[in-house]
């Protein structure tokens, strides 16, 4: 297994200014965790917050160690929760997207 | 017999005839829009031109919600309404100008914001819904009120350059039939911090934007209908849910739905658009499931507070 | 100096407000769009969804080009027209509901049919063209004159349950410099055989599905304005085509382009939108190519027939 | 090299209407032509007409042996002139779309 999964990582509905502006990300994520089990995406948004945001408003994005509400997590164009929420185990060339929903109208 | 033969007027057929010529409307589908009243909850950027292409299409009546009054500041988005009519109710402005494009069509005017007391109600004479609103605590309100009611909802909303867009409660199964559609709080089970909720006004809106995705919820509506809304199961007969959830799930004649998905729009992403695939029914959702929480009685006596569970510090009107 | 601080007027902040505190709009922004002038060509079920958000949006002018009259088959999609104003001409018809939207915009009202004798001269005061008419007649006219004169152009189409979208000619370069956007003829060469052309009153046409394409128009004519359109080079002072060209293309000022693409719409197809990517600039394009055939003085003579290139039969309107 | 081609052929802005209005289509592409070249879409266009097409009407898709005018040819969701035209050989996997231009509006 190699070290690290190239994976796309995108953001949209105003998620994207938390990320230095930039929707699209291509991401080299360790492929295990640090307790050596395969990468998921409980990790990925750890890794997220702690090594590609720059933002402080942490809050915007996590709550509880996961992300917060009103946040869709997409794998692969599906709800995570079609996939195992975050438990999912990242495979190489996913594309994982976090959309905030709006409100606006 | 005469009237079987010609089921429309005459000025019917030559006002709805580019639509009625095609196979995905034909006769039948016309006399769905003529028997079909549709509520558009919000006549703003979504619901002005939502309204618009829904009162074109010949539905039997438009009903508009809206306690806001027309302001300069709408007009580059809120196509319905026009310069003479600022501080004129949002809901007459916008039935006036309706009416001088399609005098066929029945508008009622709801000059008032919608709150949990009066929701059942209102809704209880619509087939449909467009949840065209700008805030959290009216899209869960819609939503808790079209599952208990049964009706379709078509929910879209819009911020800067970028809008959504659901299909939510299709088919309009009781709930606990797990082959109904997803509702809102299926997608959204707890509300977002409201310190992460931008609106309109405030993070700023294209016109365009907000207006195509008005235009595809007048589609997605049109489609609904069309393809034949089933009758919601009567509550007061008092039949076990499960088993009239699994009749109309055996119903061989209902049509064929399109899996639950969110339609993502970006101005200025390329490309544009984005599909992605929703999750069906949650099954500890606390409006759609079997063990659903929210009843009638707790909406209409108003133990349900929706600005608390949304965190809205300061009370804002629902709408 | 306070002109500079405050370079709109009150009223302009107040109706522009959503769209000003956008950074891609901006005051920049806003600014250019108050001095830009745009054509829709055509005034049915594109134009009038386009030139509403158009007018919206506050550009300097619109104008509208169309020689036909409202008709009760046009209300269901064209919703800028009424029942009242049956009979009237559209472009006078919509004008009037456009300044009753927004009376700070200008309105010029060209009520004929393009045809190759008037369309230079017409188009030559408009920075932007949207091409919203229904024949490929009118539509190698429109784009042959938005090359001849530099002119960026938003195309776009619908028949039954489906739309297409190309921003073609942008950057609006010089007929042979390769760095311009493609025209309509670097896309289809030749014509369609008549008998494959479908119009909206032989096949039918869904009016939000036209509403969506004519709101999409708007937006992307918003965007390119936004951008900033480069002055056309002026054919008069006969500098050498290719140097300038280069000299355009090498302005490390001018926005970069997304690379052409067309934007299909099927309201019946899962998922509904879909983008794909255009070739650029035909070597041997007949307009935009270095070995252009076709001259301000082709087109004026009339020595063009865009009929009989289309192989229309039956001598009709070119719009 | 396998003897068929699994590729995905689709129609849209009508010309669904000659291929027994259906939208997609899963085809399996002999990989050889007749001379024994590698499949080209000139070849797949052929195929279509002759395996495919039961639409009497063959002037509505093709002329000249080739696509008729006023149809786009997509491979991959880029234009076929981007790829070689019709001598483009075709991949297993590879998505043609045939879209006729609309000109309603
Ligand atoms: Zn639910
Ligand atoms: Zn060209």
């Amino acid at each position: 297994m190699p070290d690290t999964l190239d994976i796309t990582v995108e953001f949209t509905g105003g998620l994207e200014m938390l990320f230095s502006n930039q929707r699209k990300h291509a991401i080299s994520l360790p492929s295990r965790e640090e307790d050596g089990n395969p990468a998921t995406i409980a990790f990925l948004v750890r890794y997220l917050c702690q090594s590609v945001m720059k933002d402080r408003r942490k809050e915007l994005f996590v709550l509880d160690d996961t992300v917060r509400p009103g946040i869709l997590v997409l794998i692969n164009d599906a709800d995570w929760e079609l996939e195992g929420e975050d438990k999912y185990e990242i495979q190489k060339r996913d594309n994982i997207l976090f959309v905030s929903t709006l409100h606006g109208g | 017999r005469s009237k079987r033969r010609w089921p429309l007027r005459k000025e019917e057929y030559k006002r709805y005839g580019r639509q009625l010529i095609m196979p995905e409307i034909a006769l039948e589908g016309q006399l769905r829009l003529r028997s079909c009243s549709v509520l558009v909850v919000g006549v703003g950027g979504l619901g002005c031109p939502a309204a618009l292409y829904l009162a074109g299409a010949g539905v039997s009546t438009v009903g508009l919600v809206d306690g806001d009054t027309v302001e300069e500041s709408n007009l580059h988005r809120q196509i319905l309404h026009s310069t003479e009519k600022i501080g004129m109710s949002k809901v007459d402005s916008a039935a006036e100008q309706l009416r001088s494009l399609n005098p066929l069509v029945n508008y009622v005017s709801h000059r008032e914001h919608l709150t949990p007391q009066i929701a059942l109600q209102m809704f209880d004479r619509y087939d449909l819904v467009l949840d065209c609103t700008d805030h959290p605590t009216s899209r869960y309100l819609i939503s808790d009120t079209c599952v208990l009611l049964q009706k379709p909802l078509v929910s879209a909303s819009a911020l800067r350059t970028e809008g959504q867009l659901m299909v939510l409660n299709n088919p309009p199964r009781a709930a606990g039939d797990v082959t109904g559609g997803p509702c809102y709080r299926c997608v959204f089970p707890r509300p977002p911090p409201a310190e992460s909720v931008t609106s309109c006004g405030e993070g700023g809106i294209l016109g365009p934007v907000v207006g195509v995705m008005g235009v595809l919820q007048a589609l997605e509506a049109i489609k609904i209908i069309v393809a034949g809304i089933p009758k919601p199961f009567d509550a007061d007969r008092n039949i076990d849910i499960s088993t009239v959830g699994r009749e109309e799930a055996s119903d061989a004649s209902a049509p064929t739905q399109d899996p639950p998905s969110l339609l993502l729009f970006s101005a200025y992403t390329s490309p544009p658009f984005r599909s992605v695939r929703l999750r069906s029914r949650r099954k500890d959702c606390m409006a759609c499931s079997a063990s659903a929480t929210i009843t009638r009685a707790s909406l209409t006596s108003g133990s349900l507070d929706y600005a608390q569970f949304c965190g809205v510090v300061n009370p804002v009107s629902v709408l």
